[in-house]
Order: C-alpha cells, then sequence, then structure tokens
C-alpha cells in the first residue's frame, strides 16, 4: 500500500520533522531502518507520540523490569489494562495508578478530573466494576494563593469525576512542600472488583472481525499530550492551551455501563481505553498484542470538529473513549448495544492478518506502519548515571525544645500533619455500599467483598521528603509504610501498585536516583514477598526551580479475613496501650527534622525490613483474634503526632510512662520505621503482651486510654480539645 | 421472579449512580426488585418506586432538571393515585421537586460546594406516612450525605411545609429550609430524602439505621397485600 | 434559522450562596467597590423555525418546561435572525 | 456606579459536555430542530466607579484573574451606567 503523495517526506524532511516533535537521531534510524523506506509526515507524528517517555517507558523499562512480579495471587501482572489479584470467593481485584501531573499545572480542575477518569477506564477495560479511587497529592506549601488556587482546582476536580461518575473516594495522601512548588504531583488509583472468569484484554485477535470506536467524539484536544507530559514544564504553559482535555464524567459513567454489560457471547473480542496517545495508542497496541494487523478507515471516526488531519485524529486524547474488536458478524448488534446507552459508536476498520496498521482518510492511505514496530519497537535508552549522590544538607545542632507539649501542638497544625478533611469532604466516599472504612477512619481504607464479610484493605503512601535524603532507604520506607497501614486494619500487604514521579532522567544525578529509587522498591519487595501488578512512571518533572523529590507512590492491598474485628484509628476510654517497636531519641529524617531547620535533612534511618515483616504480623495475628481496638503506626510526625491525632480523632486522652531518652524530641517526633501504637482491651493485655513476645516485637505496656488529656510523664500534658483544635488546623 | 415478593422498582437514569446501592437495600428487607430505564413508562405491577441517587444527565444544567421529563417519572402520579409509594433519594429528592410531585425546590447547598459526611437526623412527627410508620419520634438516625444541591426551599417558607417534614438535621450542613432533610406528599406515600438512607443499610458499613424506612414501607405493602 | 441567548438567573429574593461566594472571593484579592448581584446560568442555541416569534416561542416553552425554576429563577431571552 | 453582565462560555473547539447533555435531553423530549451551541455562566455585579471605561477595564482584570478559566472559556462583557 503506499502513502498518499502529501504525505511522503524528504530524507531532510523526516529530520527536520522528527527533531521538532521531540524524536531523537537515534530514534529516527530505527524507524527507517524498522520500516525499510521513509517514514511520512503522519507516521512520524504517531511515532513521536507512541515513542515518547510515557507510552514507551523507553528510559526506565529496563529498571522496572527488575521489580518482582511473580505471585501466587497475580492473575494479571504489569502490560495489562490494571494488575490483577485473585481474592477468593470467585473475585478479582484489579488496580492500578496513574499519574496526571503535568496536565495538572496546567489546568488544576480539569487535569486532574481527566485523570480520573484515565485511571477508571482502565480498571473497566479489565473488565471491572469500579469501587474505589484514592489519590496522592504533592503541592508547593499552600501559603501563596496561586498554590490554594491550583490545590483547589485539583481537588475540586477529582471530586467532579469521581462524585458524577458515582465510585467512592477512600483515601489519600496531601503533602505540602517547597519541592514541588513548581511541578505538583496528582497521582490517582482506582481498583474495582470483577469475577475471576470474566477480565479482559487488551488484544485484537481474527482476521475480519470489526474494529468499533465507542463513546465520546473526537476533536482536537491535548492533542500529543503524550509526548507533552514527557518534557519539563517551562516557566511558560500559556502556549500550550490548546491541549487541555475536558473530562465528562457523565459520559464516563454511560461508557462503563455499556462497556461491562458488553460480553463475549454479544461478540466482545478485546478492548481497551483510549488513553495516551488516543486512537493510535488504542490500535496499535492492540494489533500488537494480537500480532494482527488492522485496515481503518479514519473517515468513520465520529469527529466534533469537521475538517481534523489524519495525525489530529490518530493522536486526538479526547476522553471518554473506548476501542473494540468486535466479532465479525455481530457488529450491528453491538453498535445498537452502545448507542442504547447514549454513546458513540461506529465500525472503523477490519482485523487484518498483515501485522500492519494501515490508516486512510478520504481513500488516501495516511499511515501504515508495523504494529509491532510502533508499540513497542521505541529503543531503549540508558541515560548516563553519576557515580555518587550529593550528600543531603545535615541537620545543623539544635536543642530540644522545653516545651514538647506547645511543639506537638505546632507541630500537628502544620499543613500536610493537620486533618486534611478539607480535602476528602468534597468526595462521595460511600457511594456503591462499599465502604467500610473511608477516608480519616482507619489506618488503611476497607472495602466489603461483595456477597461476604470479608474485605480489601488499601493504602497508598508517599515520601518524597525522605527520598530528597535518600532514595534507597527513602523507597523501601514508602513500602514499609504501606504493610504497616494494612496491618494496622488487620490486612497482610498481598500486592501494590507504584507511581513513580521522578525528575528528568537526563541528568546523571536524577538518573542515578531513579535507579535507587527502583533498587529500594524491589529490594523492599522481595524481601516482603510482594510483586508488583502494574504501576505508572512520569519523568521530567521539573520546573524552574528544579526538580521535584523523587517520589514513589506506592499503592498498596491487603485482605482482611473479617470485618467483625476492625479497628479504627481513634481511642476510645478504658483500653491498655502499647508501644510497639523502639523508643529511641536519636536524630532522624523528618517531618520534625526539616521544620526545625527549615528545610535541613537529616539521616533516613534505615528501614529494617524483617522488623517490619514481625510487626505486620504481630498486628494481623492479634487484629483477627480481636485484640485491637484502635491502631496507628508511626509515620510523618513520628510516634507524638500519631498518638495525638488518635486522641483527637477518638476525642479521648491517655495517660502513659515511656523509657527515658537521651533526646525526648527526637524519640516523639524523629521517624523510626517499625513501629505503632495499639489500643487494647484490658482484658486482652496480657494475651497482646505475650504474643508481642512470641512475633519477637519490642513493645511497651505504656498506659492507659481515657480523660481529657494526653499526658506522657516527664514529657507532655495537652488537653485533647487543644489536639483536637490543631489536628482541625489551618493548612488543609 | 420470585413469587410471592412485593415488587420494588429502581428507575435508572442516564447517570444514575445510586441504581445498585437502592437496589440491594430493597432485596435485603425482602423486594423483589427489578430496575427500569427511565425513557419507558413504568410497569404497573409494583408496590414501590425508587428514585435513586446520583447524577443523572451529569446534573448538567441543574440537579434533577433533565431526568424529571422521562416517561418514568409522567408515570408516578398514576403510580400514587392507585396506592404506590415512591422513593427518591439526594438526586431522586431533586427529581421528584423538579418534576412537581412534590413542592419546593433544591438549591445550591449554603455555604457552596459538594459535600460528603456522617450526619446525625431526627426523626419528628409528620404526616402519617408508610415510610415513617416503625419509626418513633425523637430517634436519631446516623446517615451519610453526598451533594450539591440539598438546600430545600420552597417560596411560601416553612408554614408551606408544615407537618410535612419527618426528618430533620441536627446540624443543618446545606441552609435546607426548617432544617429539612426529607419531604412527604400530602398523602405521605411520596418521600423524598436527600441523605443516603440506602447507604446506611449494612452495619459493616457504619449504620443500619436506614433499613428501617425500607422495612417499614415492606410492612405496609405486606399489610396492604393482605 | 434563529439564535437563542438564554440567561437563566435567580428570582430576587432568593438566597444565592454561590454569588455571595465570588463576591467573597473577588473581595479577598482586593476588590471592594462592587457587589455581586447574583450567578446564574447562559445557553446558547441555534433554532430551525422561520419566524422570531416561533422561535420564542419555543424557547419560553423550553424555559417553562424545564430551562427555568419558577420557583427559584427567573430567565432573559435574546433572538437574533441567523438569516 | 456602573451594572457589568459577564458571560463565560467555552471556547470554540473546546469540549462541551453540559450543551451536549442539554441538547440530547431536549431532542428526547420532542425538541428536535435545535442545537445547542454551549452553556456558560453568567454574573451580574454593580462597580462603585465613575467611568464605563474604568468599569470595564476593572471586569477585565477580575476575568483574567479569577472570574475566567482562559484555558476552556471565552467571555463577554455588558456594562451600563447606573447612573
Ligand atoms: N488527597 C486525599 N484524598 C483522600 N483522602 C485523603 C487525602 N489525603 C489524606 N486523606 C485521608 O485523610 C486521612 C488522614 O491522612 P493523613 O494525616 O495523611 O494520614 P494518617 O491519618 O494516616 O496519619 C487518611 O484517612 C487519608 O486517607
Ligand atoms: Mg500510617
Amino acid at each position: 500500500m503506499s502513502l498518499s503523495a502529501v504525505e511522503v517526506l524528504s530524507a531532510d524532511g523526516v529530520r527536520s520533522v522528527a527533531a521538532s516533535m521531540g524524536l531523537l537521531p537515534t530514534e529516527v534510524d530505527a524507524i527507517v531502518q524498522g520500516l525499510g523506506r521513509l517514514p511520512g509526515k503522519t507516521e512520524l507524528v504517531v511515532f513521536a507520540g507512541m515513542w515518547s517517555e510515557h507510552c514507551s517507558y523507553k528510559s526506565t523499562k529496563t529498571m522496572l523490569a527488575t521489580l518482582p512480579r511473580e505471585g501466587a495471587r497475580v492473575l494479571a501482572g504489569p502490560g495489562s489494562h490494571a494488575g490483577a489479584i485473585d481474592i477468593g470467593d470467585g473475585w478479582a481485584f484489579a488496580f492500578k495508578v496513574e499519574s496526571h501531573n503535568h496536565p495538572s499545572a496546567v489546568e488544576p480542575f480539569q487535569g486532574a478530573a481527566t485523570g480520573v477518569g484515565g485511571i477508571l477506564r482502565d480498571v473497566i477495560a479489565q473488565g471491572a466494576r469500579p469501587c474505589a479511587v484514592m489519590d496522592s497529592l504533592c503541592f508547593g506549601m499552600p501559603d501563596s494563593p496561586r498554590m490554594r488556587h491550583l490545590v483547589d482546582g485539583v481537588v475540586a476536580g477529582i471530586a467532579g469525576y469521581g462524585n458524577a461518575f458515582g465510585v467512592p473516594n477512600v483515601g489519600g495522601r496531601t503533602v505540602y512542600d517547597p519541592g514541588y512548588e513548581g511541578n505538583p504531583l496528582v497521582n490517582a488509583l482506582a481498583a474495582g472488583f470483577v469475577r475471576a472468569g470474566e477480565m479482559r484484554l487488551g488484544v485484537a485477535s481474527g482476521a475480519g472481525n470489526a474494529v468499533v470506536y465507542v463513546g465520546a467524539t473526537t476533536g482536537r484536544d491535548g492533542i500529543l499530550g503524550a509526548a507533552f507530559a514527557s518534557e519539563e514544564l517551562g516557566a511558560d504553559n500559556t502556549a500550550r492551551r490548546t491541549h487541555v482535555q475536558v473530562g465528562d464524567p457523565f459520559t464516563g459513567k454511560k461508557l462503563m455501563e455499556a462497556c461491562l454489560s458488553f460480553t463475549p457471547e454479544a461478540g466482545l473480542c478485546g478492548c481497551q481505553d483510549m488513553g495516551a496517545c488516543g486512537l493510535s495508542c488504542g490500535l496499535f497496541e492492540m494489533a500488537a498484542a494480537g500480532q494482527v494487523g488492522m485496515d481503518i478507515d479514519l473517515g468513520a471516526i465520529p469527529l466534533r470538529e469537521a475538517d481534523m488531519s489524519g495525525h489530529e485524529i490518530l493522536l486526538s486524547e479526547s476522553q471518554e473513549r473506548f476501542l473494540f474488536v468486535v466479532r465479525q458478524g455481530a457488529e450491528a448488534q453491538a453498535l445498537a448495544h452502545f448507542r442504547r446507552h447514549g454513546l458513540h459508536a461506529a465500525v472503523c476498520g477490519r482485523v487484518t492478518e498483515s501485522g500492519r496498521v494501515c490508516a486512510r482518510l478520504h481513500g488516501e492511505v495516511v499511515v501504515d506502519l508495523p504494529a509491532a514496530l510502533v508499540a513497542g519497537g521505541a529503543p531503549l535508552i540508558r541515560w548516563p548515571q553519576s557515580a555518587a549522590l550529593p550528600l543531603p544538607r545535615p541537620y545543623p545542632e539544635f536543642g530540644a525544645p522545653t516545651d514538647l507539649g506547645a511543639t506537638l501542638l505546632a507541630l500537628l497544625g502544620q499543613p500536610g500533619l493537620c486533618d486534611p478533611v478539607g480535602v476528602y469532604d468534597h468526595y462521595d466516599q460511600t457511594v456503591g455500599n462499599r465502604t467500610v472504612r473511608g477516608p480519616g477512619q482507619a489506618e488503611a481504607a476497607v472495602l466489603k467483598v461483595p456477597g461476604t464479610r470479608r474485605g480489601v484493605a488499601l493504602t497508598v503512601t508517599s515520601r518524597g521528603d525522605l527520598l530528597r535524603a535518600d532514595p534507597y532507604a527513602g523507597a523501601q520506607a514508602t513500602v514499609a509504610a504501606a504493610c504497616r497501614n494494612l496491618a494496622c486494619v488487620g490486612a497482610a500487604l498481598v500486592a501494590v501498585t507504584d507511581g513513580i514521579n521522578h525528575g528528568s532522567p537526563r541528568d546523571p544525578v536524577e538518573c542515578r536516583r531513579l535507579a535507587e529509587v527502583i533498587r529500594g522498591l524491589g529490594d523492599a519487595l522481595r524481601a516482603l514477598r510482594v510483586p508488583v501488578t502494574g504501576g505508572n512512571v512520569s519523568l521530567y518533572n521539573e520546573s524552574p526551580h528544579g526538580a521535584i523529590p523523587p517520589t514513589p507512590m506506592v499503592g498498596g492491598v491487603g485482605l482482611v479475613d473479617s470485618l467483625e474485628r476492625l479497628p479504627t484509628a481513634a481511642l476510645a476510654p478504658g483500653h491498655t496501650l502499647f508501644l510497639l517497636g523502639l523508643w529511641v531519641g536519636e536524630p532522624s529524617a523528618s517531618f520534625y527534622g526539616g521544620w526545625r531547620t527549615k528545610g535541613a535533612v537529616g539521616p533516613v534511618a534505615q528501614v529494617d525490613l524483617a522488623a517490619e515483616t514481625k510487626l505486620a504480623a504481630l498486628l494481623v495475628a492479634e487484629v483477627e483474634r480481636g485484640h485491637v481496638a484502635a491502631a496507628k503506626d508511626g509515620g510523618k510526625g513520628g510516634l507524638g503526632v500519631a498518638l495525638a491525632k488518635m486522641c483527637a480523632r477518638g476525642g479521648c486522652g491517655a495517660d502513659l510512662e515511656l523509657p527515658a531518652v537521651a533526646r525526648r524530641d527526637w524519640a516523639l517526633f524523629g521517624e523510626r520505621p517499625a513501629s505503632a501504637w495499639v489500643s487494647v482491651p484490658a482484658a486482652h493485655a496480657a494475651a497482646f503482651r505475650e504474643s508481642a513476645e512470641h512475633h519477637g516485637v519490642p513493645w511497651v505496656q505504656a498506659g492507659v486510654s481515657g480523660g481529657d488529656v494526653l499526658h506522657i510523664r516527664d514529657l507532655l500534658e495537652v488537653r485533647v480539645a487543644a489536639l483536637a483544635a490543631a489536628f482541625a488546623g489551618g493548612g488543609g | 421472579m420470585s413469587a410471592g415478593r412485593p415488587v420494588a422498582t429502581v428507575v435508572v437514569f442516564p447517570g444514575s449512580n445510586g441504581d445498585r446501592d437502592l437496589f440491594e437495600t430493597f432485596e435485603r428487607v425482602g423486594f423483589s426488585c427489578r430496575y427500569h430505564p427511565s425513557d419507558r413508562p413504568l410497569s404497573g405491577d409494583s408496590a414501590v418506586v425508587g428514585l435513586p441517587g446520583g447524577f443523572s444527565y451529569g446534573d448538567y444544567w441543574r440537579a434533577g432538571m433533565l431526568a424529571s421529563q422521562a416517561p418514568a417519572v409522567a408515570d408516578l402520579p398514576r403510580h400514587v393515585e392507585q396506592g404506590g409509594l415512591v422513593i427518591g433519594i439526594c438526586n431522586g429528592f431533586q427529581i421528584l421537586v423538579e418534576a412537581g410531585l412534590l413542592p419546593g425546590a433544591l438549591s445550591y447547598n449554603d455555604p457552596p460546594g459538594f459535600r460528603h459526611r456522617w450526619l446525625t437526623l431526627k426523626v419528628q412527627s409528620a404526616c402519617p406516612s408508610p415510610w415513617f410508620a416503625a419509626a418513633a419520634i425523637g430517634d436519631r438516625w446516623r446517615l451519610p450525605m453526598a451533594h450539591g444541591e440539598g438546600n430545600y426551599f420552597h417560596p411560601d417558607g416553612a408554614q408551606a411545609i408544615q407537618g410535612r417534614v419527618p426528618l430533620v438535621y441536627d446540624q443543618n450542613p446545606n441552609g435546607s429550609l426548617a432544617d429539612a432533610a426529607a419531604l412527604l406528599d400530602a398523602t405521605g406515600r411520596v418521600l423524598g430524602v436527600m441523605p443516603h438512607p440506602e447507604r446506611a443499610s449494612d452495619p459493616d458499613l457504619g449504620s443500619g439505621d436506614g433499613l428501617q424506612l425500607f422495612r417499614a414501607a415492606f410492612a405496609a405493602v405486606r399489610r396492604d397485600a393482605l | 434559522m434563529h439564535r437563542v441567548d438564554l440567561i437563566v438567573r435567580p428570582r430576587t429574593g432568593v438566597r444565592d450562596p454561590q454569588g455571595d461566594a465570588v463576591e467573597e472571593a473577588l473581595r479577598g484579592i482586593g476588590y471592594d467597590r462592587l457587589k455581586v448581584h447574583c450567578v446564574g446560568r447562559f445557553l446558547r442555541m441555534d433554532l430551525d423555525v422561520p419566524t422570531e416569534a416561533e422561535a420564542r416561542r419555543l424557547a419560553d416553552e423550553m424555559c417553562k418546561r424545564l430551562l427555568v425554576n419558577p420557583n427559584l429563577e427567573t430567565y432573559d431571552l435574546k433572538i437574533e435572525s441567523l438569516g
């Protein structure tokens, strides 16, 4: 098939068009070699999109391959729409994280909204009905009007999409740190239940089968958005404004119902969301996965604007669109099905045996490319890595504050530590009738498995502040935190999805950090025997202020055997309080240290994964025995802040005594992994002690809960009302 | 179809998202429940019709407005005349008001914006209604709210809805007239409620208080059938 | 063919929390010599009817049936012939 | 004193899901000779400034700073002296 004459470029033409679209000279060589001819204009644009970092993972594929993927429960791993695990009772649980950092920086509301819409469609493509979303947000300090506007826009966008779509938001993270000043992070995780045998594949098959377009119309939205997500943000974002995509949760909801009710019996052979790179991505990835080809008539695509060019149609990132492969002969009913749901639907081509995707517009061939070359043929890149990492600026000497109670109150009111209720009360948390524990109700979210009294626990963690100091230890700490959060609701971590947010890999220091992040994640996951089932990488998170701190986000999934004995994170009176883990008064990289020193970074406490494993095993066992009323792990703000949050949430005080240490401020507010507070009904205290011994977890029986004062002898004495007021904060 | 069980119908509008929650709740208290697309007239055999929560037509333009014109909604007056019960929850309440089955209007929350929150509500005396037959005046229920347009308004003020408000907010979250969280029609058979009783139908999820409404309706329908 | 511009706004006397919020936000960034009357909705549509009178009749009907809630709102129509 | 009427609507080419849904619903109840162009927002405010030029300048500034999202929207101002 020969390309339309207007598509043909000279060798020089190819080089200059390629360069203007960010393709590297080596990539142009690979294209020419792979094709055995010069690419045409539209073909080059397709390569620019499909070989962008966002779509091809060319800089990280090799590193990501080192993450553990195997596990007895894994039903679908990296490479599927969303990963999925077997959770028993005939159910699979699909879940995945996605980033929308760059779009949200440019257009906070729509950027965040379309981020949620996109990740929901990945879960739907897997065949699952979404049951929850979570969001992990990193912003600059919220004191400028510009940042407030950004925060409000992002939160409204997440709320706007999820609420209308009808999926509950069950938790997240909200971080404020100057490191994200010019480049916020917006990561969203979606999860859903699907009958184990009913998962779907993004694979085209069967020559003669129809390629069917379904959903919203195609406009000039976000063209080459994927390539854009692979660039650094310049100071001037205004020039990119024509790229903005608009989400439509109403159409998203109709699309979900139409997709989930379209079955193999009705002609479904394969399906895929048209996400980054839009139609191109759907066509080439499905064809490549099935080792087939496709003949496509771009003139059949339902357009919002007339006179769109071939490359605009192929690369548009208009939202709420799916591509289906439908069995030959079943087209008419399929189209009727989708139209009955109020969607646009059209047969736009046929599956062939050629292995090539050939697209015509007005009868002229604009693209004729081997599917495997486009989807998967991008040359991998090994950017140079610096040998050593610069050492962080260490803490200058500073003394312990005299009034630890006042320090606790001040810390508790900081943006990022105080209650983020101002974020999550914009989110519907209960639609769908599955939310057993939502935002603010426990250390991890818990969802009820349909038709059972069992639960799935979910958490997201991210600790860019620790990774700034030590990407390897920080990445491990991020995984460990996910494991601990789940253990606090009695769930063992069984699988994770990871979202890597990073600066430019072209900078050797950043590239080294990236390698360390992935090494840290991999080592921690291997030690805990937990697989990754999928994830997302967002690079080039840079701004005129520099690269963001490396910020892997970990979405952890665990199983709760019985909902009957589920702990909360709120203290109630009359229970025995245990401190688990070590009580040590030494400096450590922490929110407290950064706050006291205005941004210096201390030594990151080494993560002891054996200790984490023991702690988690103890918590899971004791929750299971019904011995745990409330549990909260030591995280950001240390054990002191964790305890204060339990008091504030429960409106309950405590009277405690702890071993003497050299620096009481570091013991309270320093951050050490493998620690937690547990409140135990007094009748079970002895059994709990025994169990802690048995599991090899260091413990202190610190005192009892009750009253309206938090009193830690020789350390501090603060009224619960004051804690609650500080926790209610102002920082959002 | 299970013989003998009274039938409840959940009307599904494009964009409804509480349809499954309502369906499961009807089933839990004993109804045989079925979904019904809003673009078709109602079939005559159900004892109860439920309009679910959600964002019909995306809540675009004005919540409930576009859905209020649906053929299934147009059939509701006949259903009520024949003794049938109706419940509209959240968006369903908005639709009932827009369709004129309940008086007044639901406007933007004051303070503005969508809010999700667990609330305490108080049962108060109102015209007799099968929905509240089992509830005692003064009972307190815990239900979640999740809406942006739940601010009940009536141009003639509070006396216009006197005796029609069976549930009031302990702490008014949205500026509703007379703290009204729910409203009955003159027959007591049509109920609009802004918070979500169907999401408080499983103690595992935080509260089972909402079940009382559905159990009462089931008992009433059963009694009528005898 | 006629173009219809419809503005729907809260009736006088009806509370307008959205308008209040916008006024507050504007004051918050330093505009103090202002009073926001109301926040409303706008819709532009083309009606394929021959006369302006017919366009107005149709548009009025849509407003009464659907687009305007008389308990809360009032509306203005602007109609223009597109020739 | 000047009265400002502001209409904010989606820029041409930008997707307008709201307009699409309203059109779909209007067609659904039998209005088929229509095309909804867009759905937008309306705001009416009074500005306590002496000249129309000053009112326009201020209103333009408010639009740029707060009321209009230039990524997606465009706007029209109508200004009237209240004497
Ligand atoms: N962006 C967000 N979206 C939804 N929920 C959030 C978000 N940020 C924080 N939360 C929820 O708020 C609660 C408190 O958060 P945080 O203070 O970070 O954690 P913790 O209570 O575990 O110390 C948690 O339940 C968390 O899930
Ligand atoms: Mg925690």
